[in-house]
């Protein structure tokens, strides 16, 4: 094994370019928040929103004097939409960029991926994203709606609109797993039926023979957990086979990607969400919000729930800092512990110390026109799915992802 | 009185409603030269074919030594101790001279003795001042000489040549005819061939197909004065 | 051609050696590492087409079964020593049933090349499918799209304690990718590597010498399918999580590219190739100018118009004019030789 | 018997998108016995040519059957210049190179376009059997393929250049018997191969949705389907597409489309296990 001079020159000029670069960078005394999200690649719909919103967070810290005197620095990886650069991205925060803490992940494999590499690094990390639910871990802190807050009201409110009869359509992972399974829950609690469920990976993008199946079954309500850029053509061929207009459609994800303005009104008009967050919610917080955000990216196109929970996991997570007066991870989970809220664009947001969750409000919603318009409120729901099978002040120790069984 | 190496029995192949070896049964003893000539498309090539495993006769049998081997892989005809040499020149480009003899003489040798066998073989053909080169950048006779020394560093008891001599020069010829009697004192001989001359010189028994069928079967003097061997090779109907 | 052989191990070992030591210097470890383990995956494919002749589309398939045995096995074991094994085992006995198919029912170099790519289609969307609860081995879910991350990482054989991570697993990655280069050195001066060379070079030349080169060539293949194995559980171990991504025709491709780069028919040229492009990838990551899928392309095209032999042949060009000697002629191009001395 | 014809419909489609998807990779195969590796990613051209027309105010048909067709055939001729012409005779090299083109248009597709999903609306409306709605595109496909296998068939049969055509795939001598030079050939055929999948990915795209890895999923069905149809050109083609598209349309309906996905492949290798040269190498013989 022999190198020519020359290759090993280039080679050497190389490394230390790519060492150097972070190591100016690095304000020597800043406050490190390290993200990894998915800025392109299938889910960029979801992470880059995430991404512009975490700039705001980060900006917005720092003009107001960052924390506890330091200034805060983001130090942000694009994962591609890939599974596999999250570890990878994951283990350079924590070993080379030595970050204070990391918020992100888009798709609930993401968070799974990286979970326990940050718990096994003794790095705090932020999960902002709404998700299935069960996570009961001590490192990390999640203010996602879970499917007690969302779907729980969601199945009865879709089957109140249309008929008992329900099928579901799910992303083949763990979040579309997970959320099918809770989603029978609710739907047999509320008298009804599943009469069908089928789950598609993510990068299945031709739905011509399902939707023949369905409408051999027939049923009054058709409920699709799917997610990513793939998926989206599901809604397209449901409405060019004119099926929106016969079975009425309800979603635990549509939106969440701004999907509902990707498709035309036609298309996307009377389909049923529940989510944390619309931008067409009038509170003086949220304009305060689009107006910070138009001002920074001209436009408020892109806002969608998770960049909005995004923006919130990151001003929870500086609210924990502050309190505590410290960075570190121990001080900053003990503050947060300690009933930690904060008011936002999506109304107030409370850790919920038992689980790490968020108890938050849930608006139900429907799609007209390519907005999101708020139909009924429900304000500051906790989540008991988790709660039920989680607490951490009894077991701290506690790492699993609880799952619903029947 | 000597053993039969090689015998087929009623021997036909067809290719769609083609009979290209029809019910052709031969016999030859051990150490015996034998040509197959006939016009194109005589079948001696398919004959030739189904001997060495490359084709499975429709119908009828081959055996050798005695023991029936119809529809066997090459290789496993090749593993009894039959050398084969195809027509279109068939080594190993990328490799030098002596590995490729090495690699014939591998299969019944240990690594050692392989190599002395290949030293020998090389020494035998006269190789030794190219044993080092790589076969693509020899010429066709040369390729042709070490194909031979491929057949011989395996110590065959049988040795099939499909058109040893085609596109060589008078010179490259007449060595061929050496070697291949030479091979002769150890082993059987089936040649295919088209030029009359060299099977002359050979002066071997002479199998003549036509249409598939064999026509005759006698020393080649004699197979050459035949008027209708002669009707045969200029076109005629016989 | 005894004292060439000792010879070459010498320079191999302590051009290893030196390489082991210097590379941090140049490179982060826990990067080196991940060279190490695509280096190794190159190679395995290096030595099944550049010395055997057979091009897969799949490699990529035992890479990831490789990978995924190591954590299924980690799970249920809860050490890592007999995963490693397994993970080396189960690709092997997977290539040799796959091989077997192929080679036996004697299908020609594109088809080989439409069934290991298909092949490896059905395992990417085979465990892309597998996110449901039912699909469990043992006690370790298959977790689909999701991939199975929390799997033992490697260990110190018998110590399931003593966790082998971080500096320390690049010098364990390091030692078996210059383990495993010497075995493909001891197995190309065998018997066994010599008449596989000669299969790539006529096949039915070297059925005809009476060696059955369908069982040659699916051993051959089993062989490369173990090495892509281990390379498999380095990378698990490495990255702390399996997803089917490993499995992905981009992932077979790369490797494929790897091995044209670096140069085919010399046991060096796809390591060189994988760490070179593995490392560009990881700078063309740190920037969002330019793609690095198109920079990969671009590669790949001109080498294969304008360098269709590799870097490694032009390296050992250049490194015996340096050392004075102009004896070896400038090869055939398509016809690497056996015996490499740059490697 | 709603249900009936709407299975059949989708079947219909099936096959129909199967023959679609490949027929450009077919052409180039068949007459060139070159692999192009960078099929999918002419495909996803002709989807975003189509897109950016239809962006320029472009009638949806007109930018489907003729910018898309137009602007890959050309891109095509193109790259056979300056790529693929060095390369002829080299199988393995031209596959290679191939794909090396395909991440390059990946890349560039990321950079141009941006890595998310864009599409357009359907152009034609839901249609209903009896109780069941239907995706009315579904039939224009339909109508589309059968016309390009139609018109490929009348092409080999009926022209001069049909003629050649056939000629050259027999044996690649044989144009240049026939006095013409293989290198126009080749530079032709491989634009009128292009075309096709610019128009394969056009026709798609308002269905699936386009992003710039789409191809790869185009690409393996495609290479699949040429190497198991055989040496006919349009009978391959067609009785590929039958046999795959039936078998995939069978277990979508009855387990899932990703069983569908997987039985299609494992029929593949199971296929091409028991005729390595294709089907029509056993069935359909001399047929074009």
């Amino acid at each position: 094994m022999t190198l020519n001079r020359r290759s090993f020159l280039a080679s050497t000029a190389a490394a230390s370019g790519a060492l150097m670069m972070p190591a100016i960078a690095r304000a020597q005394d800043a406050i490190r928040i390290g993200t990894v999200l998915d800025v392109s690649g299938i889910f960029d719909a979801y992470g880059t929103p995430m991404d512009m919103a975490q700039r705001l967070a980060v900006a917005e810290i720092n003009d107001a004097g960052g924390l506890l005197g330091r200034p805060v620095e983001l130090i942000s990886y694009d994962t591609q939409s890939d599974m596999a650069l999250y570890t990878q991205y994951a283990q350079r925060l924590v070993r080379q960029d030595n970050v204070d803490v990391v918020h992100g992940g888009v798709l609930s494999a993401s968070r799974e991926a990286i979970r326990q590499t940050l718990r096994r690094a003794n790095t705090l990390y932020f999960y902002n994203v709404q998700y299935e639910g069960g996570v009961c871990d001590r490192n990390i802190f999640i203010n996602g709606v879970t499917p007690a807050q969302q779907a729980e009201v969601l199945v009865p409110w879709a089957m109140s609109r249309s008929g008992p009869r329900v099928y579901i359509l799910a992303a083949d992972y763990n979040y579309g797993q997970i959320t099918a399974r809770w989603l029978q829950k609710y739907i047999d609690d509320n008298g009804g039926e599943a009469v069908g469920t089928d789950f598609f990976p993510l990068d299945v993008s031709d739905f011509g023979s399902t939707i023949a199946r369905i409408q051999t079954v027939a049923p009054d309500l058709v409920i699709a957990p799917l997610v990513g850029g793939a998926h989206l053509s599901f809604f397209r061929q449901w409405a060019a086979a004119g099926m929106n207009e016969r079975i009425p459609l309800a979603s635990t994800t549509m939106g969440v990607g701004n999907e509902h303005k990707v498709l035309t009104p036609a298309e996307g008009n009377g389909m049923m969400v529940a989510y944390n967050y619309s931008q067409e919610l009038d509170t003086p917080l949220n304009n305060a919000f689009k107006e910070r955000w138009v001002e920074a990216y001209g436009s408020t196109d892109a806002i969608h729930e998770i960049a909005v929970s995004h923006y919130m996991g990151i001003h929870l997570w500086a609210e924990g800092v502050r309190r505590a007066g410290s960075a570190e991870r121990m001080a900053v989970t003990e503050a947060l512990e300690d009933g930690l809220s904060v008011d936002g664009p999506s109304g107030v947001m409370t850790i919920d110390p038992q689980t790490h969750h968020a108890i938050l409000d849930v608006h139900l919603m429907e799609v007209r026109d390519q907005k999101m318009e708020v139909v009924e409120s429900l304000s500051q729901r906790p989540p008991v799915d988790t709660q039920a099978v989680c607490n951490l002040i009894e077991n701290p120790d506690d790492n699993t992802q609880y799952e619903i069984e029947f | 009185m000597a053993e039969t190496v090689l015998e087929t029995e009623g021997l036909t192949m067809r290719f769609g409603g083609v009979v290209a070896v029809d019910n052709v049964s031969l016999k030859l003893k051990a150490r015996e030269l034998r040509c197959l000539i006939g016009p194109n498309g005589a079948g001696k090539s398919t004959c030739f074919k189904c001997l060495c495993g490359l084709l499975t006769p429709t119908d009828g049998r081959v055996f050798l030594r005695g023991e029936e081997t119809t529809g066997w892989e090459p290789h496993q005809i090749a593993a009894l101790g039959v050398g084969i040499k195809m027509q279109v020149s068939s080594v190993m480009d990328g490799l030098s001279v002596h590995e490729n003899i090495w690699m014939a003489a591998r299969r019944f040798n240990d690594t050692q003795a392989a190599r002395r066998k290949a030293d020998e073989v090389i020494e035998r053909l006269a190789l030794g001042p190219i044993a080092r080169t790589e076969l693509g950048r020899l010429a066709h006779g040369e390729r042709q000489r070490v194909e031979l020394g491929i057949v011989m560093a395996a110590d065959p008891w049988l040795v099939l040549l499909d058109e040893p001599a085609a596109g060589m020069t008078a010179d490259e010829v007449a060595r061929m005819g050496e070697v291949i009697r030479e091979m002769t004192r150890s082993a059987a001989v089936v040649i295919v061939e088209h030029d009359m001359q060299f099977i002359r010189s050979l002066a071997s028994t002479v199998t003549v197909f036509h249409r598939g069928r064999v026509l005759m079967e006698d020393h080649v003097d004699r197979v050459m004065s035949d008027p209708v061997v002669r009707d045969v090779y200029l076109g005629k109907r016989a | 051609m005894r004292g060439d052989a000792r010879r070459d191990t010498a320079f191999i070992l302590i051009a290893g050696v030196v390489l082991i030591f210097f590379m941090p210097l140049l490179i982060d470890t826990h990067v080196l590492t991940l060279l190490i383990a695509y280096g190794m995956l190159a190679l395995s494919l290096g030595l099944i087409w550049g010395f055997g002749g057979v091009l897969c589309f799949g490699q990529a398939a035992f890479f990831g079964l490789g990978a995924y045995t190591f954590a299924v096995a980690g799970i249920n074991l809860g050490e890592s020593t007999l995963p490693v094994i397994l993970a080396v085992l189960v690709p092997a006995v997977f290539a040799l049933a796959l091989g077997a198919m192929m080679f036996y029912g004697r299908l020609g170099d594109v088809y080989l090349a439409v069934i290991t790519l298909v092949v490896t289609l059905i395992l990417f969307r085979w465990i892309n499918s597998t996110a449901g609860p039912e699909y469990t081995i043992g006690v370790a879910r298959l977790g689909g799209f999701n991939g199975i991350p929390g799997f033992p990482i490697l260990n110190v054989p018998g110590r399931p304690e003593l966790m082998i991570w971080g500096e320390t697993l690049y010098y364990v990655a390091a030692v078996s990718l210059l383990v495993v280069f010497l075995l493909v050195t001891w197995l190309l001066r065998s018997s066994f590597g010599r008449i596989a060379v000669g299969i790539r070079e006529n096949e039915e030349r070297v059925s005809l010498l009476g060696f059955d080169i369908r069982a040659r060539k699916t051993i051959l293949f089993a062989i490369g399918a173990a090495i892509a194995g281990l390379a498999g559980a380095l990378y698990a171990t490495w990255a702390e999580v399996v997803t089917p991504t490993l499995f992905s025709l981009q992932q077979s491709a790369e490797i494929i590219i790897w091995c044209i780069v670096g140069g085919l028919g010399t046991r060096f040229g796809p390591i060189l190739g994988a760490a070179a492009l593995a490392y560009l990838k990881f700078a063309l990551g740190q920037q969002a100018i330019i793609d690095n899928m198109f920079v990969l392309g671009l590669v790949l095209v001109l080498f294969v118009l304008f360098l269709p032999r590799g870097l490694a042949p032009e390296l050992a060009r250049g490194w015996h004019w340096l050392a004075g000697s102009r004896r070896r002629p400038a090869r055939r191009r398509r016809a690497p030789r056996a015996e490499v001395s740059d490697g | 018997m709603d249900l009936a014809a709407v299975i059949l419909v989708e079947v219909l489609y099936a096959i129909a998108s199967l023959a679609l998807i490949s027929a450009g990779l077919a052409v180039v195969f068949g007459m060139m016995k070159v692999i192009n590796l960078a099929h999918g990613e002419f495909m996803v051209l002709g989807g975003y040519a189509t897109i950016t027309a239809v962006g320029l105010g472009v009638n949806i048909f007109i930018a489907m059957l003729i910018v898309a067709p137009l602007v890959v055939g050309l891109f095509g001729l193109i790259v056979e210049r300056l790529i693929f012409r060095h390369l002829y005779g080299r199988m393995i090299d031209t596959m290679l190179a191939s794909w090396g083109l395909s991440l390059m248009m990946i890349g560039a597709f990321k950079m141009i376009f941006g890595n998310t999903t864009t599409g357009v609306s359907g152009p034609i409306p839901g249609f209903s059997i009896g109780n069941y709605q239907i995706n009315g595109y579904n039939f224009f496909i339909i109508i589309v393929s059968v016309l390009l296998l139609v018109a490929m068939l009348a092409v080999l049969r009926g022209t001069r250049a049909g003629l050649v055509a056939r000629g050259a795939m027999q044996r690649a001598d044989m144009a240049s018997a026939m006095g013409h030079s293989p290198d126009r050939i080749y530079m032709l055929t491989f634009a009128v191969g292009s075309a096709l999948s610019g128009l394969a990915g056009a026709v798609l795209a308002p269905l699936v949705g386009l992003v710039p890895t789409a191809g790869a999923a185009f690409i393996a069905k495609a290479f699949i389907t040429v190497i198991a149809g055989g040496p006919s050109l349009v009978a391959g083609l067609a009785s590929a597409s039958g046999f795959f598209g039936l078998v995939n349309q069978f277990f979508s309906f009855l387990v899932s489309p990703v069983v569908g996905d997987v039985a299609l492949l494992v029929a593949a290798v199971i296929l091409l296990r028991l005729l390595p040269r294709g089907i029509t190498s056993r069935f359909f013989r001399g047929k074009l």
